[in-house]
């Protein structure tokens, strides 16, 4: 079997003696979605910030195509090729639609010129081109999340990392993101995505990876994962298991 | 009788609109149950109500007196509380005081010693950790101090904003039934809520929001057995 | 921006030709000091508007420019324009060595370790020998003011164009905004805020230090209580913030309100003195309250509100429709 | 070796003036978040008031400090709704527009002092200037000057008071919310305009007091103002800012390393070690000495 | 973009309309520039020395004028204000030089705008004489168009350390320190100078930061017990250093400062405290001195400052007001009348350097050489002692009016 593109061996992290991810080991194969799911509090973020280079890993090891990647810092990580969006957006509010895509877009193409051109086909791409020369700030909650998106593709990242990118969307609006999701994959694009909505991840995972109070309690293919009754119990709650 | 009324309100955050001409009504007595997805508005609409964001369009009634406009630590004296999502308590505060800062109103102050009391009842881990500093509390019983707060205001309508957020099963039970219990007791209760089974079995009415718009509403039994709703909005 | 370039090779050539009109020697030198707060207004502007960082010391790189002309000149006997890029070097290595511990901390904390440690450098100065302690330093008088007219000139044209180049052209100046608005999900973007932040941090630093070093020999006299003062920093905050934070134009704009009116107080109401003081402090806090954006910063706003509505207009004009809805087009 | 005790008592007593100095300052930064550039401007405006008042009616200028407080916390009560503008303004960046005011407002008020006090020197004369207690045990002697002593008390007292104030009043338990958590204090129905209100009062008021002792203690002019708005930055800044708790051991901590630099050092290097000391700290722990600031 | 550039282009050019151009040639007035800090952190001592310029130039045309033949011409001050920062010395002389054509100058406070100024003067070869800049640095530089009435304190430090040394008992032991600034540090430099030439025992020499608390130095002080505490500073840390040795507790025999204790707000802020302090000086209402000029004695001056300001005058602003009655002299010797061209300026210099006159403020006479090149030796330094509330002249023997008095009485005494 080929190295996968991400794989997550063993982390742990800890804050004091808290341990928000305890011991949790997945993959994600080149041309796969990876869902990412569990209750509020359960470490998903943390697991992402880890992934991203946002914390160093208390223990355990994450390797990118390949080589350890633990404790490099974010911007090394998005160089090598790892995008990723915030479950709090985060726009560059003073900064236009267009600019705030243009400062990832520089990470490939270092020339404003070919970053501003690059820029435009990804605002084209995500569909926000209208909304270029408006200030992030006044976008809603929608737009943002598609802003995100955006950012994260300039990056022409071999690894998306999604944070909740459906989560507070209409069923029109989610449909159409799930819709960019599929195509970015097809594209060869790998997926690792945190979301809410049981639907989204369980129509589009690969894998699913299901987290419980920093705990990995279960992974596998959406179907099995679905019907196992630890996964039930902890994520729809005791009422639906 | 109606203790609150909102009428056409529209409010967001400076040049975001998030809510678009809500009309709600909160009956004495009753639970009322917003639902919605992340991010649908349901935040807003409470900020909205006890004055922490200012309406932008509409008008608000509490016991048919228009709140509209009013500062939030006017309508707090009003008799509205809100429990905020997050807990939102004084970090570095004694659990007491943060108690007894839910009594700083003169309406509350006069009956600071049987509240405290019995928010103590309610929640008797309060009463061993009384002078634990808040914030290294446990999350479950960051709610209660948060939940014990908002009675020590002595409301007469009190607003959950997700107090079930982050808590393992058992514990929002836990909140579940004191909510239960405040009803029983005669408070008019408003919850905000992604937990839908819990919030529709023991709502009276409830309303779903989707994108700063109210879409549906209904008998809380009616909402939680329309299958439509359940897939759209609940995501099962 | 072809126009722009061209209004502002239009408005250097303006300038240039100035001491051909004009030969009175005091118009020469408050023109000159202008440029000067010019420059430190705008190099002030570079960490404060568009990293978001307050520079509390920035008068100390001025300060170390102006000793190190003075020191080169007069104890190592160098020439004026030998020491020029030096002064200018030294305080970009100032601004590294220091940049490095100091801008990991944020908001007053930045602002007060810059202060105390600008401070810290008048008070060495104040002790060292080969500063001359408080006595200060004096350095030949050349006092020409054409020559000083254009070499101040050259200078704040120069770190004009770069600034405006690096922070308006190239693609610099928007990865320091990025990591002004949110440095932490500028970082997932691929950008190395520390490295940008110290850039940023020498960019400014290093124009400073030269102005310093012309300063030095265009005054003749320098001393800890002169070149190492707050005031020169706080001038050109107030500057700055006058004009428009965030802008390159902003700043010189403030610089030349603020200066002038400094300037044409003291030359005509020298008796009021005292009131000056007043009036000035009291058109401070009201600049604040009332054009927070400063002179340019409100100028352009308005005129970025109406093309704002404009577009709007154009786009979504069906109010109270969702804006995201219309937006399937590219423009 | 002599002095050490005499080197312990200055730096306590040096200490004392800079809680003084602090305290208000402290406290006004942990509620309202404002960095006020004019905090030595209220300090002069304060000491003037005393020495005038202590030239009009005769009476010993310490007795007078609580005129000096009422007075100046009704002008900072007045005063603090325009800050809450700035404070509050949705453009631009807030901290550095309310530094920018403040620091105009420093201007404004020693323009305004020189206008109406002159350029002179001036100091306040109080009963107590002169007294002091000698201990002596053979070659080891300690004097503690009365009025110095005074200032060590007032500013225990005050840092007492305010402690008391926060910890055990209900308008204390409002404030320290204020400070925590603002959304959360309104939904207590505390108002933060009034709040902020009165503690920016407090704030002026005990500032100006501390200018009354400055007076007794030291020279006073209108242009005084910057030099103690810098010791008080870094005094709040060494406690952490707005760590109410930690202005004294911050102050008593500077006052020391003043006391023994002029002692046992070579004291041209005093100012220079304050400044170095007070850098190092903030970029090894920047949340002041306790690593409490809010 | 291009309107920002619009905009700065007409707000230069408004600057430059302003600005105001040549002003005319022909006036039969003397056009006198007044450089000094009006403003900022030695404004007090810059108002003081406006305070001697005004006088001189109220009573000169109270007379009707300077006489240059026959005729009287009258003075007409122009100020420029340094806010005490030397660029902004410099900028005050470029425009007194070129847009106001002043005659000659009246110079700054302090040193450091001096050193600014003067050279620009000198290129536009306008005599300047200064009222008070007491640093050394000022005359070892040898600007040919400088002058100052007030001798450096290198030179007047010595006397008052002489005076005590010639006491029976004298003081044998001393501690001296000095502010961090350059006259103040200059100060005690000849202090101690002087200190060892007398055979004093120096137990301390330190320069200590500007506006430090000096409790803990005067600590040491009380530890060491030094018959002489000597400090060079500026008015308010005279002051606090006399409140640290009270608080203290600390009475030395002999307590030296300099010409700051002239200064009636020295007095007025400490009274009784500030009685028996020594200072250095070389002027005051009561010294021995007979004027051929405006004021017959030294006491018919105080009389007219008290009448015009209200405060009584100190060394600074007589030594002020001297400066404009040396341009006077030198005026009437080369009998040039306004406006002066580059050779009667050349002249006046010339005569300035001659000069050899007798006023209510001593005599005065500029070296032409050496160290004190250009700063007025007439005088002979004072050592005074604040006796009654009054500075006093207690030496040199010669021109003595009181005895010192010696040791202090303690503070509690009072």
């Amino acid at each position: 079997m080929t190295e996968p593109i991400l794989r997550v061996d063993g982390v742990v992290k800890a804050f004091g003696g808290l341990h928000a991810v305890n011991d949790v080991s997945f993959e994600v194969g080149k041309g796969m979605i990876v869902g990412l799911i569990g209750p509020n509090g359960a470490g998903k973020t943390t697991i992402f910030n880890v992934i991203s280079g946002y914390y160093a890993p208390t223990r355990g090891r994450v390797f990118f195509k390949g080589s350890d990647i633990s404790g490099l810092p974010p911007y090394a990580l998005a160089k090598m090729g790892i995008g990723r969006t915030f479950q709090v957006v985060k726009p560059f509010p003073g900064l236009s639609v267009l600019e705030n895509v243009m400062v990832a877009s520089l990470c490939r193409h270092p020339r404003k010129h070919d970053a501003r051109r690059h820029a435009w086909d990804i605002l084209e791409f995500t569909g926000l081109g209208p909304r270029a020369h408006d200030a992030a700030a006044s976008l809603t909650l929608p737009g943002r999340k598609r802003l995100e998106i955006s950012k994260a593709l300039a990056l022409e990242p071999q690894l998306l990392l999604l944070d909740e990118v459906v989560a507070g969307l209409n069923p029109t609006e989610a449909d159409r993101t799930i819709e960019l999701i599929l195509k970015l994959r097809d594209q060869g694009i790998s997926i690792l995505i945190v979301e809410h909505i049981m639907r989204v991840i369980m129509n589009i995972s690969d894998q699913v990876v299901v987290l419980n109070f920093g705990q990995q309690i279960a992974l596998g293919k959406p179907v099995e994962v679905v019907k196992d009754p630890v996964v039930i119990e902890a994520y729809l709650g005791e009422e639906a298991a | 009788m109606t203790v609150l009324k909102l009428v056409s309100v529209s409010a967001g955050y400076g040049e975001t609109q998030v809510l678009w001409n809500i009309d709600l009504e909160v009956e004495k007595g009753c639970i009322v149950a917003l639902l919605g997805a992340n991010g649908a508005g349901k935040t807003t609409t409470l900020k909205t109500v006890c004055g922490l964001l200012p309406a932008t369009q509409g008008r608000l009634y509490y016991n048919g007196v228009d709140i509209t406009g009013r500062p939030v630590h006017e309508t707090v004296n009003l008799g509205i509380t809100l429990v905020p999502e997050g807990r939102q308590l004084f970090g570095k505060m004694t659990v007491e005081e943060n108690l007894i800062i839910g009594s700083f109103l003169k309406r509350a102050k006069e009956h600071r010693a049987r509240n405290l009391a019995w928010v103590y009842e309610l929640f008797p881990p309060l009463g061993i950790r009384r002078n634990q500093i808040a914030e290294t509390l446990s999350g479950g019983e960051q709610q209660m101090v948060a939940i014990g707060r908002g009675l020590m205001q002595n409301p007469d309508l009190i607003m959950f904003d997700e107090p079930s957020l982050g808590l393992a099963p058992l514990l929002v039970q836990e909140m579940f039934r004191v909510i239960g219990e405040l009803h029983r007791r005669g408070l008019t209760v408003f919850l905000v809520e992604q937990n839908v089974h819990h919030s529709l079995k023991i709502a009276d009415y409830g309303y779903v929001i989707e994108n700063g718009r109210i879409v549906h509403q209904g008998e809380g039994k009616q909402l939680a057995a329309d299958p439509t709703i359940r897939q759209a909005y609940l995501g099962i | 921006m072809r126009r722009g370039i061209f209004a502002f090779w239009l408005f250097i050539g303006l300038m240039a030709v100035v001491p051909a009109f004009v030969q009175n020697a005091f118009v020469l030198r408050i023109v000159t000091e202008l440029f000067m707060w010019i420059g430190l207004a705008i190099t002030w502007d570079v960490m404060a508007g568009y990293a978001g960082y307050l520079n509390f010391g920035h008068g100390a790189f001025f300060g170390a420019g102006a000793y190190t002309t003075a020191i080169l000149m007069m104890r190592c006997g160098w020439t004026f324009a030998a020491t020029l890029p030096v002064a200018g070097l030294l305080a970009g290595l100032a601004a590294l060595l220091a940049g490095i511990p100091t801008l990991r901390l944020k908001g007053a904390y930045f602002a007060i370790a810059t202060w105390a440690l600008a401070l810290a450098i008048q008070q060495l100065a104040l002790v060292l020998d080969i500063t001359g302690g408080p006595d200060g330093m004096r350095l030949p008088p050349f006092l020409h003011p054409v020559f000083f007219f254009y070499v101040m000139l050259a200078v704040a044209a120069v770190t004009f164009l770069l600034l405006w180049l690096l922070l308006e052209r190239a693609s610099f100046g928007l990865k320091l905004k990025a990591i002004r608005e949110d440095e932490a999900g500028a970082m997932a973007l691929g950008l190395n805020p520390a490295r940008i932040k110290i850039q940023a941090f020498v960019l400014s630093a290093v124009p400073a230090g030269v102005l310093g070093g012309i300063y030095a020999f265009w005054i003749t006299f320098i001393d800890p209580a002169s070149v190492l003062a707050d005031i020169i920093t706080d001038q050109a905050m107030v500057m700055a913030v006058f004009g428009g934070l965030g802008t390159l134009l902003g700043p010189v704009i403030g610089a030349i309100v603020v200066f002038s009116f400094k300037t044409l107080f003291w030359a005509y109401l020298a008796d009021y003195q005292v009131l000056y003081l007043i009036i000035l402090g009291v058109v401070i806090a009201l600049t604040v309250v009332f054009l927070p954006n400063g002179i340019w910063g409100t100028l352009t706003g308005q005129i970025q509100a109406r093309n704002a509505l404009i577009k709007g207009m154009a786009i979504d004009p069906a109010q109270g429709r969702h804006p995201e809805q219309g937006a399937d087009s590219n423009d | 070796m002599l002095l050490l005790p005499q080197a312990l008592v200055d730096g306590l007593l040096i200490g004392g003036i800079y809680i003084t100095i602090a305290i208000g300052f402290s406290l006004a930064y942990g509620v309202m978040h404002i960095i006020d550039f004019a905090v030595g401007e209220w300090i002069m405006l304060g000491a003037f008031l005393g020495l005038y008042l202590s030239q009009w009616t005769q009476v010993e200028p310490l007795l007078l400090l609580p005129v000096v407080f009422v007075v100046f916390a009704v002008l900072g009560y007045l005063f603090q709704p325009v800050i809450h503008r700035v404070l509050s303004g949705k453009k631009g960046n807030p901290l550095l527009m309310a530094l920018v005011f403040t620091f105009g407002l420093a201007i404004a008020f020693k323009g305004l002092g020189l206008t109406v006090f002159g350029f002179f020197s001036r100091s306040i004369p109080s009963a107590m200037a002169a007294d002091s207690f000698t201990f002596v045990r053979g070659d080891f002697f300690v004097t503690i000057p009365v009025i110095r002593l005074i200032g060590l008390a007032y500013a225990i007292a005050v840092t007492l008071a305010l402690s008391w104030i926060l910890k055990r009043t209900d308008f204390g338990l409002a404030v320290q919310a204020l400070a925590q958590n603002k959304e959360a204090a309104g939904l207590m129905g505390i108002s933060a305009k009034r709040t902020n209100s009165w503690v920016y009062g407090i704030y002026v008021g005990i500032s100006a007091m501390s200018g009354v002792l400055i007076g007794c203690m030291f020279s006073i002019s209108a242009q005084m103002g910057g030099k103690y708005t810098v010791f008080s930055f870094f005094v709040v800044v060494l406690a952490g800012m707005g760590f109410l708790a930690g202005v004294p051991w911050a102050a008593f901590l500077l006052g020391m390393v003043q006391s023994f630099f002029l002692i046992y050092f070579d004291p041209g290097y005093t100012l220079l070690a304050v400044f170095i000391i007070l850098y190092a700290v903030l970029l090894i722990s920047p949340k002041g000495l306790f690593g409490k600031g809010v | 973009m291009k309107s920002a550039f619009a905009i700065m282009s007409w707000m230069l050019v408004a600057l430059f309309l302003v600005l105001p151009q040549t002003a005319a040639a022909q006036r039969d007035y003397y056009k006198v520039g007044v450089i000094t800090s009006l403003s900022g952190d030695l404004a007090t001592g810059g108002n003081v020395t406006k305070r001697g310029y005004d006088l001189w130039a109220q009573t000169v045309n109270a007379a009707g004028g300077i006489e240059i033949d026959g005729r009287k011409y009258k003075v007409e001050l122009v100020y420029g204000d340094a806010q005490s920062k030397p660029d902004q010395g410099a900028s005050a002389a470029e425009r007194l030089a070129t847009q106001e054509k002043v005659d000659f100058v009246l110079g700054p406070y302090s040193s450091g705008v001096t050193l600014a100024a003067a050279p620009v003067l000198e290129k536009y070869k306008i005599p300047m004489i200064t009222g008070s800049a007491e640093s050394p640095m000022i005359w070892l530089q040898k600007f040919y168009y400088t002058f100052g009435t007030i001798p450096p304190v290198n030179y007047t430090g010595a006397s008052p350390v002489e005076t005590l040394a010639a006491l029976d008992p004298p003081p044998k032991s001393a501690m001296i320190l000095g502010s961090n600034d350059t006259f103040s540090k200059a100060t005690a430099e000849a202090f101690q100078e002087a200190a060892k030439q007398a055979g004093i025992e120096i137990k301390k020499f330190n320069i200590v930061p500007a506006g430090q608390d000096l409790m803990s130095f005067m600590s040491v002080a009380k530890a060491l017990k030094p018959d002489l505490v000597a400090f060079g500073g500026h008015d308010e840390e005279l002051i606090n250093l006399v409140k640290a040795l009270l608080q203290i507790n600390y009475t030395p025999k002999a307590l030296l400062m300099h010409y700051g204790v002239t200064e009636p707000a020295f007095v007025e802020a400490l009274a009784k405290n500030a009685e028996q302090v020594y200072g250095a000086s070389v002027w005051t209402e009561t010294v021995h001195a007979k004027g051929d000029y405006l004021w017959a004695d030294a006491a018919a001056y105080a009389k007219d400052a008290e009448a015009a300001f209200k405060v009584p005058a100190d060394y600074t602003q007589a030594g002020s007001t001297a400066a404009g009655i040396a341009f006077m002299a030198a005026l009437g010797q080369i009998k040039a009348a306004p406006p002066l061209d580059e050779a009667e300026r050349e002249a006046l210099v010339k005569a300035l350097e001659k000069l050899d006159i007798q006023t209510f403020y001593g005599r005065l006479k500029f070296a032409e050489e050496g160290q004190f090149y250009h700063a007025n030796i007439g005088l002979s330094p004072l050592t005074v002692q604040i006796q009654g509330g009054k500075p006093v002249i207690v030496g040199p023997p010669s021109e003595a009016q009181s005895t010192p008095q010696y040791p202090m009485t303690p503070w509690e005494k009072r």
